[in-house]
């Protein structure tokens, strides 16, 4: 873990933590956040029209359970539609949450601090998110425990050589860690709570969460150990999951998924949704809570040149897919990059191109990166764009692939539509459930950015 | 103050914590037993008929060859429930008056069905052929049991997949020859195994276990 | 061995600084059983407790081996001797198909065992600790730093180590009910 | 199959077209943007998904699928009843064993012999009986079809009179009544209304009725008749005389808007002659094919030269051809215009190849041209060599004619009582007829039919009829074959034959017994043949044939006394061209009620649920109109909503519409679906006709079709040559694509088949896209309709579907048809990528697809090139509706929701073949086993077999040259693999 390193810095770039607080500031202010009594009247509205955007999607799993995913715009040959591109979106906003707790922990990248406890939390529940659709998309999900290899007495047992299987246990696998490393990481935190909470549930419950911390040098060193190991598993497994997550079309045959570029790209693109995702949360909430001290414009500053760096990489993975179709030579791929271009959905795919690589490269002007609400925009743009891409794999592929007589034409439903913003519900009801019951940053972590952290050296 | 907890909590945390952990292991378990039990498999259980027909008394003391009955067991797939006809055979000439076998002569007299309660009952993906496995020296009570030692007759074995596959996969323990088939108190010989592999490369069995063998 | 009447003597420091050389100073007194305790992790505190744990690297990495081997097996009893199935011509062992899986269960097992190893040699949970029932200890969690020096230490006695705790000058002193 | 919740749901669908509209890929082949298209381009529409399944049918659902899945947890086997026979029938039925029967099926003048699948009584498949004339072992969509028809839920079920239910004994008074008012004036006031008489019992009937009420009279009506052929060859002939053709000796044939292996009689005998003579290799040179015909037919289709010339302007050009081949009394050839090469090309071709010619005329064409077409085969020696001209059974009748006569007589009120059977003329009669009012001037009106239509609304009594499964009757097919009708099952409803009306109303005395149909043939056939009838009849119900009968039709020649005549050719003004035609589906409107072939694709313009005005893109482009654009056809004064349908290859300046949609009454399936073009269709001019307009209305119509795309994109999906460069170097074929990998070419160790080896050969040579197999699929295999929304949202479920290419110009483009079953591919995409192993390979090179393992990710149906897996996004199959269950082939699984269906290559036959060889101890025989789309197809052009047979038929096909794996460059190593196309073109054309 960084032991404070406040030499002065030279560079002229805004602070990480603005000038002037001491343990308790730090403590008080993003504690207040829970422990007020009061709920702020801008919660209350914004969670209502959350969960009530939860219901739609309750509503719309209802309804497929009972009639059958006939609702969806799904056909032969189009199988695959809004289920899947959500369901990649979802995976990939996941990742900038565990790679910014856990790769820039071991980048040692300070300024991650103030943001990586909701940048987590935003994964665990985008993964939330992404898991209910590979149940739902299937034909009877009451079988989806088919998939987990477990004893029975039909003698079978799942294809291992499938990627939907690698799809199980990446994801789960995904979750189950998001989850552990989100929690070893809230338990001083919650400890702080439980002690500084006056009613009595809360002391009861947080007390119960913090399962006994009591910041005891020795726990500090085990815990900022498996810390450090959690971070090491984290960054090669949330590289792994949407290498596996690309492994869907990459291992088929069908033109425009049969393609080795698949991994790093998709890879890329997950932690530029990411990092949207991120700015998307980020901006307003600093905002309601006065959290301006913690999240500067340092923060959105370096965000804003992630999401450029990683939308370069996607960008060339574009430019790739078009080369190699002309260079490799193979009539099917030739055809499926000119019915992108100029095909029934050339519309979309020229807007994913001005989301994810045209309007992206203002991010190269400071001003811009320096405008609160200039980023807010480009993050939208950036979500929409990177669901678009997935949207243009997934349908433009399948729509028109190897015989002209089975090429067939897609378009969602109002299922497939109420189930996407459906689940946006669910991840905002998630999400305001967190920043008003769990501290949204890192307080210990913060405490370690205050000046006073560091431990002069002084003799016997 | 910041005691919350009393002593105790902390034995007690720790137990639940194990104690959720053993509760999952078993339930899982619980749950593949109960799957594999006769209430679910509702293996051996006697069932009730609107005639109490004993295999034991017909087949076992008077030694009624199966087929007399089951006529289509060499030739079809379904081994043929006989009909009022076949008992009124016999039951022309006795137990002529007994109130049990009422059904029967209402039956045979209405030229109306008696409706038996079915035994042994698959699901309808998977398609059994009583014929080929005859001919293959399958007994009839390597499947059935001893018939010929129940009164009401009940499902001997779970009639689950993996039941079948353990003889698909290894037919040799379970083969007989082929005039051993209708004996229902053949057992298997010491040396099963051997005679088992003879049998299988004399019969030409297959171990047959693709998805096409039981389902269309 | 009998059990003191308390559980220990504890002092509050205002800042980290005061708590090492605090630790540093109680060690050079030969106090040895003894724990402090800091809002927030200090590099230099276990140095200066000479506390030292090796152990859950090595849990991390026999759980990953054991979660590797585990899945890569399941893949190969399962598709090569449970049933043997011809899918699409390929082989039964295919085992590049096996890579992902494997992988994917060799992280699960090794971040359990990270998360499970720490709590287990943490001793935690144990929700109920003497500490707490300093009242000023809340502030463990905020701003304070407190040093314990336990009643088990065979230099303790509740004088002596009062007056040398005295000498460190903290905020507070007080004696820990067990 | 269509029961209470599919149909229902199609109706409401039907109700609300809300499908999508696809035609834009042709729109983009034709090179026009297209603004509907854009629409479909922009972003996702909403499309109002639904298919309502109320809370009980959820429970089932969830239940039956629990169940499906196997898994024990906790859901036991409902408790079963086993129901044995009190009394075990004689005729050998054993539970679980098929048996069958042969028996036969009427239509038009001709007949399908037939052989029936009864399961447990049941009929659920029919195949053709090999033994039959008519048939040769194949069928059509009709004959596939019609056993759905015998377990359709809408046949009428009762005797209705007046929309009360009544007992027969009622109704029986009342035509008891009727007879004896009738008797005492000679039964002057009595007419009896029939579909074309095939039934030689019948006959003997009305000939009996005749002999003692002389004044009664007896009318046939069918809206597709042989009027023209009739009077045409009388003119030429100077008698009365039908025809049938011996392709097998036709080395050139010449159609003249005639879809002789499509349609009519003859088409199962004449597709398995030609068939027989495209395959190179043959003892007998390839045939050649010319074909000159306004719409595209499957014959057009297969056509070495196929001219697409207006139906009016065909006249010309069978004139210019009789000339050239000095045909009696055609002097001037009149001028062939642009078509003067082919004509050329034709005569030098029937000049050379004398008596082993066949030309033939369609029955739209008017009597001039058959007159021709006789005169032309009489000048090149065809006449008796090729072409045989026989007796029509029961003297030649006008029907239009007939039934003009039977308005008039109305109209002067000389019809007392009406009696009509099976005919629906209020549907079908010309319109200038008013065939609906003048039918209510009669004091009594009898129906007899098996579906109160739009006729039994207006009769008095409505009598339901029983369906040939159920009924005893024969059948005499063209050339004199007759057949022994006899039931397979008990009438499911109180129903009567036309047989037992006729022997009803001649009872004398009204306590007389109706005799059943059985006495009534039986009595017949026993006065035809003296001595042992038993054994005769035996015989005659176990061949399905009478023997001796076969080709007995009289043969008529014309007399040399008799000088030909030219039968007269009807003027037709000019403008636009209107046709009528008989549907590929639902023929003259009598199958609307069969869904089916309501969702068959018509093999040309592959719509399903619906029939279309029918033009070309030229004319589209000058109209500016688009398909789908709803339109109002006007002639004469008369007018119908239709909507426009672009067919590549029509012709120009003329419209094709089919008969037999926009039916009001017949069924809930039939009801409300198409145009009913018989509306504008005139006694005048019942065929072809001028003079049409087209009034834009600017509404839209959703067309439900299952390709949408109808260019191979320069693919090299149906392969093919001329027989030349095919005789000069058969490596042609496999050149024209990209080479298979070899069997070492791969990083897996490859896997052995050492016993069997299933795999399939499919010659496109031989397949006419008739789409027989497709039907006779989804009868064998459970196959659900879907209705026309799920069609059109892309689901439609058949396991094998016929793909059609059209290739070149969009005015002239060459056709081709190649059905796509399953490839079982031995490196299958979609096993690898399915997480459950649902679908795995058998040891016999099978791709296995488990229904109930299945979980629905549809990964498979993604990653298969070929895209031949069906999912059911919904319930698709009935589980309600109880007559349609006993359809059901018990040896195949009905799939539920959620699950992947597709082609099994017909296993329960493979593994009963298997089951029997290995009881008799021995291997399967080639030809043993033969999947239903096999067996159904009349050209033999599907043959499947074990592989690893060199003797088998499938290997040697296989090691033909021109034989070729379906996108086998993919390494799929497809076990279906295709014999490439070849055309005789001639060279005289060619060059041209």
């Amino acid at each position: 873990m960084t032991s404070p390193v406040l030499k002065p810095r030279e560079d002229r770039r805004p602070p990480i933590i603005a000038p002037g607080h001491t343990f308790e500031t730090v403590t008080d202010r993003i504690s207040r956040v829970v422990l007020r009594k009061k709920t702020p009247r801008g919660w209350i509205v914004g969670f209502a029209l959350s969960f009530a955007l939860m219901m739609v999607l309750f509503y719309t799993i209802g309804a497929l359970l009972i009639r059958g995913i006939g609702l969806w715009g799904i056909n032969i040959p189009v199988g695959w539609g809004f289920a899947i591109v959500t369901f990649v979106w979802w995976i990939g906003i996941g990742h900038a949450g565990t790679l910014i707790s856990a790769i820039l922990l071991l980048l040692r990248q300070e300024w991650r601090t103030s943001i990586n406890r909701f940048a987590e939390a935003m994964t665990l529940f985008a993964v939330a998110c992404a898991g209910i659709y590979p149940v739902m998309h299937l034909g009877r999900p009451w079988l989806a425990y088919w998939l987990f290899p477990y004893p029975n007495t039909m003698g079978m047992w799942p294809n291992f050589r499938s990627p939907l299987i690698w799809d199980v246990f990446a994801v789960s696998t995904y979750l189950t860690v998001s989850l552990m490393f989100w929690y070893v990481g809230l338990i001083p935190d919650l400890a702080t709570l439980r002690d500084r909470s006056d009613s009595r549930i809360g002391r009861t419950v947080y007390g119960m969460l913090a399962i006994g911390w009591r910041g005891s040098a020795k726990h500090w060193h085990r815990y900022e150990t498996a810390y450090l190991l959690l971070a090491g598993l984290a960054t090669p497994l949330v590289v792994s999951v949407h290498t596996i997550v690309s492994f869907d079309f990459a291992v088929s045959m069908l033109p425009g998924w049969h393609a080795t570029i698949f991994p790093p790209y998709f890879v890329a693109g997950a932690i530029y949704s990411g990092f949207a995702m991120v700015m998307t949360l980020a901006i307003p909430i600093r905002r309601f809570y006065g959290l301006e001290d913690f999240i500067t414009m340092r923060h959105l500053d370096n965000m804003a040149r992630v999401m450029l760096a990683t939308g370069l990489i996607v960008a060339y993975g574009y430019a790739m897919e078009t080369f190699m179709a002309w260079y490799g030579g193979n009539p099917y791929e030739e055809f499926l990059i000119l019915n992108r271009f100029t095909g029934p959905y050339r519309l979309q795919y020229w807007l994913l191109i001005t989301c994810n690589v045209i309007l992206p490269q203002v991010l190269w002007l400071k001003p811009i990166r320096m405008n609160v609400a200039a980023l807010f925009i480009m993050s939208l743009v950036v979500n929409v764009g990177m669901w678009l891409e997935r949207y243009i794999i997934v349908v433009v592929s399948l729509h028109r692939d190897f015989l002209p007589s089975s090429w067939g034409i897609y378009a969602g439903s109002v299922y497939d539509w109420s189930m996407l913003f459906g689940s946006m519900g669910l991840f905002l009801t998630l999400l305001f459930l967190f920043v008003r019951f769990l501290p949204m940053i890192s307080i210990f972590e913060m405490r370690t950015l205050v000046p006073e952290a560091e431990v002069k050296e002084e003799p016997l | 103050m910041p005691q919350v907890f009393h002593r105790s909590t902390n034995t007690f945390s720790r137990v639940s914590i194990f104690g959720f952990l053993f509760f999952v292991a078993a339930a899982t378990y619980g749950l593949a037993l109960l799957n594999r039990s006769s209430y679910v498999t509702e293996a051996g259980v006697a069932r009730e008929q609107p005639v109490p027909f004993s295999h034991k008394h017909h087949a076992g003391e008077l030694g009624i060859d199966c087929r007399y009955c089951h006529t289509s067991v060499e030739r079809t797939a379904s081994a043929g429930i006989p009909s009022t006809q076949t008992c009124m055979n016999c039951h022309a000439q006795i137990w002529t008056d007994s109130a049990v076998l009422e059904p029967v002569r209402a039956s045979y007299r209405t030229d109306s069905s008696i409706r038996w309660t079915r035994v042994h009952d698959l699901p309808d993906y998977v398609y059994f052929n009583h014929s080929i496995h005859v001919q293959k020296g399958v007994g009839c009570a390597t499947c059935h049991g001893r018939v010929d030692q129940m009164n009401l007759t009940w499902q001997e074995s779970s009639l689950q997949m993996e039941w079948c596959l353990d003889c698909h996969r290894n037919p040799e323990r379970y083969v007989r020859p082929r005039e051993e088939v209708f004996n229902m108190a053949w057992e298997p010989p010491s040396n099963q195994l051997e005679i088992g592999r003879e049998l299988v490369r004399a019969y030409k069995i297959q171990s047959l276990t693709d998805c096409y063998t039981c389902h269309r | 061995m009998r059990r003191p009447p308390i559980y220990g003597m504890l002092a509050e420091f205002d800042t980290p600084t005061q708590l090492v050389t605090a630790v540093r100073k109680a060690r050079a007194e030969g106090y040895r059983v003894m724990d402090a305790y800091s809002p927030f992790p200090i590099e230099e505190l276990h140095e200066a407790l000479h506390f030292h744990d090796r152990r859950l690297p090595l849990i991390v990495l026999i759980g990953g081996i054991a979660g590797g081997l585990g899945g890569y097996l399941l893949e190969y009893w399962t598709s090569v001797i449970a049933y043997p199935l011809n899918v699409g011509g390929r082989p039964l062992h295919s085992w590049p198909a096996f890579i992902p899986v494997t992988f994917e269960t060799t992280v699960l097992c090794a971040a359990l065992a990270a998360v499970l190893g720490m709590l287990a040699l943490n001793g935690l949970p144990m929700p109920y600790h003497p500490v707490f029932n300093v009242p000023r200890f809340a502030l463990a969690t905020r701003d304070q730093f407190f040093l314990c020096i336990e009643a088990i230490d065979p230099h303790f006695d509740r004088e002596i180590t009062r007056r040398f705790l005295q000498r460190l000058d903290p905020l507070s002193i007080s004696e820990v009910e067990h | 199959m269509s029961g209470a919740l599919d149909i229902e749901a199609i109706r409401r669908r039907l109700a609300t077209g809300d499908g999508r509209r696809f035609w834009r890929s042709l729109e983009e082949a034709a090179g026009t943007p297209e603004l509907a298209a854009l629409l479909e381009q922009d972003f996702p529409r909403q499309v109002a998904a639904g298919l309502g399944v109320g809370r009980r049918q959820f429970l089932q659902l969830m239940g039956a699928s629990l169940a499906l899945a196997g898994l024990g947890a906790c859901t036991r086997q409902p408790q079963q009843e086993i129901v044995p026979y009190a009394k075990a029938p004689e005729d050998g039925i054993v539970p679980g064993e098929p048996l069958f029967f042969a028996t036969a099926m009427p239509l038009d003048t001709g007949v399908y012999g037939l052989l029936a699948e009864s399961h447990m009584g049941r009929p659920t498949k029919l195949e053709g009986n090999p033994e039959h004339p008519a048939s040769l072992g194949g069928t059509d969509v009709f004959a596939q079809a019609s056993v759905l028809g015998l377990y359709d839920p809408d046949r009428s079920q009762v005797v209705r009179s007046a929309g009360e239910i009544r007992p027969w004994s009622a109704f029986f008074q009342t035509l008891h009544a009727a007879m004896q008012t009738q008797r005492t004036k000679d039964g002057v006031g009595i007419r009896i209304l029939t579909e074309t008489l095939t039934s030689t019992t019948l006959h003997d009937q009305i000939i009996a009725f005749n002999s003692e009420l002389h004044s009664a009279r007896w009318i046939e009506y069918e809206p597709i008749n042989r009027d023209n052929a009739l009077l045409g060859l009388q003119a030429a002939i100077g008698t009365d005389a039908a025809f049938y053709n011996r392709l097998e000796g036709a080395d050139v044939i010449v159609a003249f808007d005639a879809d002789l292996l499509g349609s009519g009689p003859n088409a199962l005998r004449d597709t398995r002659a030609f068939s027989g003579r495209r395959r190179p290799g043959g003892r007998k040179p390839m045939s050649r094919l010319y074909v000159a015909e306004p719409m595209p037919t499957v014959t057009g289709a297969k056509a070495d030269h196929r001219l697409a010339v207006r139906a009016g302007d065909v006249e010309a050009i069978a004139r210019a051809v009789a000339a050239g081949v000095g045909a009696y009394g055609v002097t001037a050839a009149a001028a062939a215009g642009p078509h003067a090469q082919w004509v050329e090309a034709v005569v030098k071709d029937l000049t050379a190849k004398r008596n082993s010619t066949v030309v033939v005329a369609g029955p739209a064409q008017p009597p001039a041209v058959h007159a021709l077409v006789a005169l032309i085969n009489d000048a090149v020696g065809n006449t008796n060599a090729t072409v045989a001209n026989v007796r029509p059974f029961a003297g030649g009748r006008e029907q239009v004619a007939a039934l003009g006569k039977l308005v008039e007589d109305i109209d002067a009120g000389k019809v007392d009582l009406l009696i009509i059977a099976e005919s629906n003329p209020v549907l079908t009669a010309p319109v200038d007829f008013r065939f609906a009012e003048r039918l209510q001037k009669v004091p009594l009106r009898i129906r007899l039919g098996l579906y109160e239509d739009e006729t039994s609304r207006l009769c008095h009594w409505h009598l339901p009829a029983v369906h040939y499964l159920e009924s005893w009757s024969d059948v005499r097919g063209i050339d004199g074959t007759t057949s022994i009708i006899q039931p397979l099952i008990a009438p499911l409803y109180d129903g009567k034959t036309v047989h037992e009306l006729l022997a009803a109303c001649m009872r004398k005395d009204e306590s007389d017994r109706v005799p059943t149909s059985y006495e009534i043939v039986r009595d017949y056939w026993s006065r035809q043949r003296a001595g042992d009838s038993t054994a005769f009849w035996r015989r005659a119900l176990h061949d399905g044939i009478v023997e001796g009968t076969t080709g007995a039709a009289l043969r008529v020649d014309r007399d040399v006394e008799y000088l030909p005549k030219m039968a007269e050719s009807i003027p037709l003004g000019d403008g636009l061209e209107i046709t009528f035609r008989p549907d590929p589906a639902v023929y003259d409107g009598r199958f609307a009620n069969n869904a089916w072939l309501q969702e068959l694709p018509r093999p040309m313009t592959k719509l399903t649920w619906d029939n279309a005005a029918c033009i070309a893109p030229v004319t589209a482009e000058r109209l500016g109109l688009a398909s789908g654009d709803v339109v109002e056809l006007r002639l004469e004064g008369r007018a119908v909503r239709a909507p426009i349908w672009i067919v590549p290859g029509h012709a120009p300046e003329a419209v094709t519409v089919h008969l037999g949609y926009g039916r009001e009454h017949g069924g809930r399936v039939a009801e409300g679906v198409g145009f009913n073009a018989y509306a504008i269709r005139s006694s005048t001019a019942p065929w072809i006709a001028r003079g049409l307009q087209i009034h834009k209305t600017g509404e839209h119509h959703e067309f439900a079709t299952t390709q949408h795309h109808h260019d191979m994109e320069g693919r090299d999906v149906v392969r093919g040559a001329t027989i030349a460069e095919y005789q000069r170097d058969p490596k042609v074929i496999r050149e024209q694509g990209e080479e298979a990998p070899g069997a070492g070419e791969t990083l897996y160790p490859p896997v052995r088949y050492d016993g069997y080896a299933w795999g399939m050969a499919i010659d496109l040579n031989a397949c006419t896209g008739c789409s027989a197999c497709v039907i006779a699929c989804q009868a064998e295999n459970n196959i659900a309709v879907v209705g026309k929304d799920q069609v059109s949202r892309g689901r439609e479920m058949h396991w094998i579907r016929v793909d059609r290419y059209f290739e070149g110009s969009a005015d002239t483009p060459a056709i081709h048809h190649q059905p796509v079953p399953c490839m079982h591919c031995e490196d299958a995409p979609c096993e690898v990528v399915c997480p459950v192993n649902a679908t795995t390979h058998s040891n016999e090179g099978l791709n296995q697809m488990v229904y109930n393992r299945c979980v629905g990710t549809r990964y498979c149906s993604n990653n298969c090139p070929y895209k031949v897996r069906r999912f059911n996004f919904y319930l698709y199959s009935d589980w309600s509706t109880e007559s349609l269950k006993l359809q059901r082939n018990p040896d195949v699984t009905v799939r539920s929701r959620g699950v992947m269906e597709k082609c099994t290559y017909c296993v329960q036959r493979i593994q009963y073949a298997k089951i029997k060889a290995e009881e008799d101890d021995r291997t399967v025989r080639d030809g043993e086993i033969t999947p239903a789309c096999a067996q159904a197809c009349p050209a033999e052009a599907i043959v499947f077999g074990n592989q690893n047979d060199p003797e088998s038929r499938v290997a040697k096909l296989k090691a033909e040259p021109r034989n070729y794996g379906l996108l086998a460059e993919l390494n799929t190593r497809p076990r279906t693999t295709y014999l490439a196309e070849l055309r005789n073109p001639s060279p005289d054309l060619e060059k041209a």
